[in-house]
């Protein structure tokens, strides 16, 4: 492996957790969103990248689907969404904002420890990789656990899930990466869905079942 | 032959006993208006009370149960076997193994718990008080009374009461301090039991300090001549037991000869005076207590007599 | 006989076939009829793996010791739940809270759901293993919002958010794990391959496999119902058709606790990895203590043996922690009778709620008299799960307590003390349901006696005699699971 | 030829179909006769073999091993002298338990709610006793508690009873899972549960102490030793009372043997600190029982507390029996171990009656409370008489049996100064008097419940309508009277026929008593104590009937009826009679008031105003306020603010996750 490729890889992983640590000062939904969409793109490079690095032409799929649907379907979609139901547009923070940067770079410090303890003798590439995608990994949980706002729980979660499909891609020849970040998508396009239909304005509990019966047209 | 001899022996103190109980309880009344300075009934006053009770006829209350008809015998006959067992002027007779001290106690225990259920039976109101404080004074008195006897037993090395007076009577006993505890406890108890001032006045007949009077209200008759028979002979007992065991000398052994048995009963009348004497001066002496004294009373009884048990067994190791 | 690949081919073919038929048939009778068929056949398919010769592991799929106790379980427990079904949604449908196409979608469903399950057994490749627990776990999913009612869409929905993020955490554990073996075995789909996996695992970096452990442990279980990981568990059993209440407790809990025991033996053949041991027992007691503590409050009688399931999951899970012969016996043994147990109580809860019209617990009173039946199958049901003799949960905490005493007497007093206080909760409130004067109506049901009677009577039979071929095996599983 | 042990199992297996054949007919008519009088002919039947087997040799009994059970181990049953006698007392009570209820049966209004747990509950008791590996053993006594308990609800619609079902089965539980402890130290960590191994291995002394730490909660807990005997006097009064008479007679026997068998066979060699906590609880037990007893009116519960308070005094015998096994002193425990096991018979016995007569009194008038019965000996004569023989046998009152093994108690209590350790040299002499005041105490509490209930004018309506019991009934209570009676006059057969258990568990017996002349008992020499109920009664019999010969020959004997004198106050309403609480009230005042922290509270109006005068009695239970409240309490406490966790949002219940995952990440990070 030669330093190019790694140095490459390492600054577009690097970027994303840069990217996670973005939306942990998010205060404006709308902010948050394009924020995410950044950090599809920059996932959908670093597929790319290692889709490259290791010849491994399937993961392009994998690059393209975060491209189009993370970068650009999802957050249209959000952003149709807060429009139609009259979503708040602030973020509603559980604990302010100094804190969750605090605790954000807590976890990253705990993910690049327990990745450090891993043996040298592993490839270097991947070793960097697990410790970046755990870190976003954290802190796309770190999001959805200190932001009210359900939408702004999805972007964590979806953030989340980048963190995962850049481990899964990282992981040199793992099978079924392609099939896992599309059945990834569809499970977030459910989530989406979700909180279209379930008219869920602020919280993920506060579901309304009455705008569900109204879509269906079937009401009890 | 020996037998037969033995057998009468053994008769004889039960007759023995049967004959002197009424003159016991005679003579301390006596003794009694005496230190009052009255002049007093006669000694055999009692046994004229007895026969003249026998030929009354009896007023049963309407609702009484054969229970209730029972209940007399069966007092009597338990204190009598019980005064029985006790050697009054000879150890070691024939049936002198039959019931040691303990179940000796638990035969008096028969006989007040029949006393107090004889209470209960016609549903007055002076029969539930009698009865229930005679039973509120027997959980007290017998606990009391068993530590006596367990401290008696630790000393002498058996509940046999002729065993433990044999030894009470030998030189290896010497003075002990539980010893005098307990002859105190017991003193204590028998007063108690035999519803002597100050636990109750066996002459009164005021209605809310009764305990054994109130229990026999509704006997009359011959009934109530086997009830008073019973304790006559209860305080006998008492008597003859707290002499046997704390002045033992003067009791022959069995099989010595009736020369030596006269001697034993001479012995033992003079005992009975004796103590007699003293219940009398005692009871002069001192006022009755309120009921819920009585339970002060027995407490310290009972505690003198743990007290001693337990010195004994602590001393045993010394 | 044919080839003994066919079987397990059966047992995932079966279902897929019956799904897609039930998905366009629109008669309900038929469809739960053909439910019912189709769950007899994949349970004789499983069957029949005990009498043919086992497949070579494949890249996907795989037969051995441990997964076939789970699977005939899985199908046996799948086959008795659609007979009760059958009855439960008849009555369902009478009463209007479901519609026909509604049970269209739930036979189709529930044949799904169960592939899910029985692909997640007999699968050998972790990312297969990782898809199907997934698929089981969807489907439930959209069964549990079924009645669509507030509460049930609520469920559902809390039911989906935290399953999400158990899956999310589970495949990073499987992908750590794929790195771990990655360097020894090689790229390619191998590094998944369990039985690959679990020959070199003494050469996986352990600390990767630390890290992987605790994602695994977290995202299955999540599913498992493990304190604090629970929060979806009760509601879902709350709020869904009872057969599939009876479903998640008796199975779908088994199958998220069959990952978690897999990876377990993977760090166990890994010697200088942690020791997935003390983890398990912490988990398994917080479990315990925590669903015990909640039982005494519930008002719900779905939602109130749905406590139960995390207390029981907890009993499992701090068994093979303890690890041993004997625990692991224990805990494999005390897994089967939960599984047939739970199930059997919620077949008659199901009937019970249906017969009194409500699930609050205050509102139904003196079932015994009023529907004797029904009630002394629940008052045999609480019994069994409270573990008391003779029936078959009895002898498995007899072995846990006893040998972990033994043991470490300090993690028997938490134990004993969760197993007392959960006893407590569930003997009050099944005095309330059973005893008493009774309240509520006294309509007769028309239940299906069967499924829970035979499952009790499973339960008894095993708590007094446990046949030898059974033991043998079991004691085999439990060396295997060390 | 078959042995001995699957003779009894056949007869646990019968118990066991008839209760199967019970489910199925017992909505018919005919059930209760075929019920009863089947478990009637099987427990005479085991009775028999039992006691062949207790005269006979039973360690020459090979012992059963089934394939049922756990697995690798089986089912282990064994006969010893041990079990042997403990069988005769299971089936000896199953016997005239059976035979009162084919009477007593047909009252019984919820029928299909009792017969089939009445045979399973006799089979669970035998199995306990026969049971030889710690499997079968705690299966057979969980069992046992789960048929009991089911008769304990048989009567479930008053909510009384649901209670006390609940309270009863949480404490068994409570119970089993410390002996289930026990057992898991005995066996130690490879799981070797058979009895055998478990006598053969030498627990550690931790082990050990734990172990009878363990099983004083676990068979104390059943037994009914204070404090864990809160459910004791809620369940047994909640049953049938035949059932009841079974529970108290029987099963608290049972409870009996298990700590008989762990703590003298399995444990080996005691240690003397032993003794000290069995006495102290013991004595404890027996007076609080008692005073429980007194205080109470509801004459089923009585006797219940009365059950406690006998239980107090075996463990008391017990206790003694282990200070001297530990200090090597045989023939000394042997005498106070023969005292605990007269005692268990006596009680199954006596108890068993008084709650026949119970049962009686409450198919007659209907009620349980006492403050409402009165005078009923002279509608239930042969009930009253019988009911009194066992008040007199309680009350431990020569010539009948409950003194026998109090006098024995008493005597074993007397060879305790040669015991060297100072904490046995101060507790004995006291026990012995708690022993003493429990006795007289109850011989209190058992004139109160005769004459409350038996004697007085009627207190309500319900009792002058009473009628005598049926003769199935009356025949089981006779059986029974006679039974405190001849084990009262022949106690040395008794003592004899329970040498071969304190051969096998103390290594040594009491002197042979049946050579005694005159039949006396003698514990060690005649000249320390004897006692010889024989002819004490023989005794009392000819001076009564002497006394009655003299007044009948020589007095008047005249007789009039006529209305009670009570020193000429007419009692205008039977209300007026002392009552169950007026009765007690002396003894509440000198005991109550630490025992139960009694206030009696008096509201006299001042002069001249028409209100009525108030005496107001407060008792507390401070057995369940100091021990019982506050767990409840924690536990109402902690279920009350964990609940929260049930109704969190959905972001809350992920920052759970959240905290999780990173506190396991950070061990992982933090582990060496």
């Amino acid at each position: 492996m030669n330093g190019l490729t790694f140095d490459i890889a390492h600054l577009l992983a690097g970027g994303l957790v840069l990217v996670s640590f973005m939306m942990l000062y998010q205060d404006r939904l709308f902010a948050l969103i394009n924020v995410f969409a950044l950090h599809a793109v920059v996932l959908a490079l670093s597929v790319a990248w290692q889709a490259y690095v290791q010849d491994a032409h399937h993961l392009y799929v994998t690059a393209a689907i975060a491209l189009i649907f993370k970068a650009i379907v999802i957050p249209v979609g959000l952003h149709r969404i807060i429009q139609r139901i009259g979503i708040h547009r602030d973020i509603e923070t559980a604990v302010g904002i100094g804190p969750t940067m605090l605790a954000g770079i807590g976890l990253v410090a705990l993910s690049m420890v327990l990745m450090l303890r891993v043996t040298p003798e592993a490839d270097p590439l991947a070793r960097e990789d697990l410790a970046f995608a755990l870190s976003i990994i954290l802190l796309g949980l770190l999001v959805m656990v200190t932001r009210r706002n359900a939408v702004s729980q999805v972007v964590g979660f979806m953030s989340l899930e980048n963190g995962l499909v850049l481990a899964a891609t990282g992981a040199k020849g793992m099978p079924l990466v392609v099939e896992i970040s599309v059945a990834f998508s569809i499970l977030i396009a459910f989530i989406v869905i979700g909180v279209f239909l379930f008219r869920i304005r602020e919280r993920f509990d506060s579901v309304d079942v009455g705008a569900l019966d109204d879509y269906r047209g079937e009401r009890r | 032959m020996a037998l037969i001899a033995e057998l009468a022996v053994q008769g004889a103190q039960m007759m023995l006993v049967l004959l002197l109980a009424p003159l016991l309880t005679g003579f301390v009344r006596k003794v009694k208006a005496r230190l009052l300075r009255r002049q007093g009934p006669s000694l055999i006053q009692p046994y004229r009370d007895l026969l003249r009770l026998m030929r009354k006829e009896v007023v049963l209350a309407g609702n009484a149960s054969w229970l209730f008809r029972v209940i007399p015998y069966l007092i009597f006959a338990a204190t009598w076997v019980a005064a029985a067992l006790i050697p009054t002027f000879a150890t070691g007779l024939t049936f002198s193994w039959t019931a040691d001290l303990i179940a000796i106690v638990a035969l008096l225990g028969s006989a007040r718990f029949f006393l107090a259920l004889a209470g209960m039976d016609v549903g007055t109101s002076f029969g539930g008080i009698g009865a229930s404080r005679e039973v509120m004074i027997a959980s007290l008195a017998e606990p009391a009374m068993l530590l006596i006897v367990f401290s008696l037993a630790l000393v002498a090395g058996a509940t046999q009461l002729s065993t433990v007076a044999a030894f009470m009577g030998s030189p290896e006993v010497g003075l002990r301090v539980s010893l005098g505890m307990s002859l105190i406890a017991l003193v204590m108890v028998a007063l108690a039991e035999n519803a002597r001032i100050p636990v109750d006045n066996p002459s009164t007949h005021l209605e809310l300090t009764m305990v054994h009077e109130a229990m026999v209200l509704e006997y009359s008759g011959r009934h109530l001549a086997m009830i008073e028979f019973a304790a006559f002979l209860k305080l006998l007992l008492y008597v003859s037991l707290i002499s046997c065991v704390f002045i033992p000398w003067g009791l022959v052994t069995a099989r010595s000869g009736p020369g030596a048995y006269a001697l034993g009963v001479a012995v033992y009348i003079g005992k009975l005076a004796l103590s007699g004497i003293l219940l009398a001066v005692f009871e002069t002496a001192i006022a009755k207590m309120r009921v819920f004294r009585v339970p002060d009373f027995l407490g310290a009884a009972l505690m003198l007599a743990l007290l001693g048990t337990l010195l004994l067994f602590v001393s045993r190791s010394l | 006989m044919t080839a003994p690949f066919d079987a397990v081919a059966a047992i995932l073919l079966i279902p897929v076939g019956a799904a897609a038929l039930l998905a366009a048939l629109p008669n309900y009778k038929m469809s739960a009829g053909l439910n019912v068929a189709a769950s007899f056949l994949t349970l004789l398919a499983a069957l029949s793996l005990f009498i043919t010769d086992r497949p070579q592991p494949g890249q996907y799929l795989l037969v051995d010791d441990l997964n076939i106790v789970f699977i005939v379980l899985n199908t046996f427990v799948g086959f008795t739940t659609s007979v009760f079904s059958a009855s439960y949604i008849a009555h369902e449908l009478d009463t209007g809270r479901l519609t026909a196409p509604n049970l269209r979608f739930y036979h189709a469903m529930y044949q799904i759901m169960m592939l899910g399950m029985n692909l997640a057994f007999v699968s050998n490749n972790i990312g297969l293993m990782w898809v199907a627990v997934e698929l089981a776990t969807l489907t439930t999913v959209l069964m549990v919002g079924i009645y669509r009612t507030h509460e049930a869409l609520e469920a559902a929905w809390k039911y989906f958010i935290l399953g999400s993020v158990g899956i999310a955490l589970a495949l990073f554990g499987t992908i750590l794990v794929y790195m771990a073996a990655q360097p020894v075995v090689g790229e390619g789909t191998n590094a998944m391959v369990w039985t690959v996996l679990i020959e070199q695992a003494a050469r996986f970096d352990p600390a990767l496999l630390n890290v992987a452990f605790v994602f695994l442990l977290l995202g299955y279980g999540t599913k498992v119902g493990l304190a604090p990981l629970h929060a979806w568990l009760p509601d879902a059993h709350a709020e869904g058709p009872t057969p599939i209440s009876a479903v998640l407790s008796g199975l779908l809990l088994n199958v998220a606790l069959y990952a978690v025991l897999r990876f377990k033996l993977l760090l166990a053949a890994s010697p200088e990895a942690i020791a997935p041991g003390p983890l398990m027992v912490a988990m398994g007691l917080t479990s315990l203590i925590f669903a015990a503590f909640m039982l005494y409050r519930r008002r719900d009688i779905k939602r109130l043996f749905a406590y139960s399931s995390i207390e029981h999951m907890g009993i499992i899970v701090f068994a093979f922690g303890m690890g041993g012969p004997l625990a692991n016996f224990a805990g494999l043994l005390h897994m089967v009778m939960h599984s047939l147990t739970k199930s059997a109580i919620f077949f008659a809860v199901g009937h019970i709620a249906q017969v009194k019209g409500t699930q609050k617990i205050a509102d139904i009173r003196g079932l015994t008299e009023t529907h004797p039946g029904l009630g002394w199958a629940l008052v045999i049901g609480v019994v069994a799960i409270a573990g008391l003799p003779p029936l078959g949960i009895f002898m498995s905490e007899f072995l846990v307590v006893s040998s972990t005493f033994a043991r470490q007497p300090l993690l028997a007093i938490p134990l004993v003390f969760g197993l007392l206080l959960a006893f407590g909760a569930l003997l009050l409130r099944l005095t309330g349901v059973a005893f008493g004067e009774p309240r509520g109506s006294t309509a007769p049901v028309e239940a299906s006696y069967v499924p829970m009677y035979s499952h009790l009577a499973l339960v008894f039979g095993a708590g007094i005699y446990l046949p030898a071929s059974l033991v043998t095996w079991f004691q085999h599983v439990a060396d295997i699971l060390g | 030829m078959t042995s001995i042990v699957a003779l009894l199992l056949w007869g646990a297996a019968a118990f066991l179909g008839t209760a199967m054949l019970a489910v199925a007919v017992s909505r018919r008519g005919s059930a209760t006769h075929l019920v009863y009088g089947a478990t009637l002919g099987i427990s005479a039947v085991m009775f028999a073999i039992a006691t062949a087997a207790l005269t006979g040799d039973p360690a020459g009994v090979s012992p059963v091993t089934l394939p049922l059970g756990l697995p690798w181990i089986g089912a282990h049953f064994r006969l010893d002298a041990l079990s042997a006698f403990f069988l005769v007392v299971v089936n000896l009570g199953g016997t005239v338990a059976s035979l009162y209820g084919l009477g007593y049966g047909h009252h019984e209004p919820a029928p299909h709610r009792v017969l089939p747990f009445f045979p399973a509950f006799l089979a669970g008791m035998n199995m306990v006793v026969l049971a030889d590996d710690a499997f079968t053993f705690l299966l057979s006594w969980e069992f046992m508690s789960l048929a009991s308990w089911a008769l304990v609800m048989a009567h479930h619609r008053e909510q009384d009873n649901t209670r006390a079902g609940y309270i009863y089965l949480v404490m068994a539980s409570f119970g089993t899972l410390a002996l289930l402890l026990a057992f898991g130290l005995l066996a130690g960590p490879d799981g070797t549960y058979t009895f055998d191994a478990m006598r053969a291995a030498e627990p550690s002394r931790f082990a050990a102490a734990a172990a009878l730490v363990l099983m004083l909660l676990g068979a104390g807990s059943k037994a009914g030793l204070v404090p864990l005997h809160v459910w004791l006097p809620l369940a047994h009064p909640a049953a049938p009372s035949h059932v009841s008479a079974l529970m108290s007679g029987v099963m608290t026997k049972v409870a009996v043997y298990g700590f008989l068998r762990v703590v003298f066979d399995l444990l080996g060699e005691p240690a003397w600190w032993s003794g000290v906590v069995v006495l102290f609880l013991g004595g404890l037990t027996a007076v609080l029982g008692i005073l429980y007893a007194l205080m109470e009116k509801d004459l089923k519960r009585l006797l219940a507390y009365s059950t406690i308070e006998n239980i107090g005094v075996i463990f008391v015998s017990l206790g003694l029996a282990l200070a001297f096994k530990a200090n090597a002193m045989p023939s000394a425990a042997a005498l106070a171990l023969t005292a605990a096991l007269f005692h268990v018979l006596n009680h199954s016995f006596f108890k068993s009656l008084l709650f026949f007569g119970a049962g009686a009194v409450l198919t007659a008038t209907g009620e349980r409370n006492m403050e409402k019965l009165g005078g009923l000996i002279h509608r239930m004569p042969l009930t009253s008489f019988v009911f009194l023989v066992g008040c007199v046998s309680i009350s431990a009152l020569p010539p009948f049996n409950g003194f026998v093994s109090e006098w024995l108690a008493f005597q074993a209590i007397l060879q305790s100064p040669d015991l060297p350790q100072w904490g046995l040299k101060v507790m004995v002499p006291a026990v012995g008097g708690l022993l003493a005041l429990s006795a007289a105490l109850a011989a209190a509490c058992f004139v109160k419940a005769f004459g409350i209930t038996f004697l007085g004018r009627p207190r309500s309506a319900a009792v002058e309508q009473a009628q005598e019991v049926d003769r199935y009934a009356l025949a089981a209570m006779f059986t029974l009277a006679a039974l405190c009676l001849l084990a009262g006059i022949l106690p040395g057969l008794v003592i004899d026929g329970l040498s071969p258990v304190t051969l096998s568990l103390i290594g040594s017996r009491m002197p042979v008593q049946m050579a005694q002349p005159w039949l006396s008992i003698v514990p060690i020499a005649e000249s320390r104590s004897s006692y010889n109920g024989l002819l004490v009664f023989v005794f009392i019999a000819i001076s009564a009937s002497l006394a009655a010969f003299v007044i009948h020959r020589f007095a008047s004997h005249a007789l009039r009826r006529g209305p009670a004198w009570g020193c000429g106050f007419p009692d205008v309403t039977p209300a007026a009679q002392y009552t169950a609480v007026s009765f007690a009230q002396p003894i509440r005042r000198v005991f109550g008031t630490f025992a139960f922290r009694a206030r009696e509270k008096v509201e006299m109006p001042p002069p001249g105003a028409t209100a009525p005068a108030r005496l107001t009695v407060e008792i507390h239970d401070v057995v369940w306020e100091t021990f019982y409240q506050p767990i409840t309490g924690a536990v109402g406490y902690a279920t009350e603010k964990l609940n929260r966790l049930q109704f969190l949002t959905i972001r809350r219940y992920l920052t759970l996750v959240f905290l999780y995952l990173v506190t396991l990440l950070l061990v992982l990070a933090l582990w060496p």
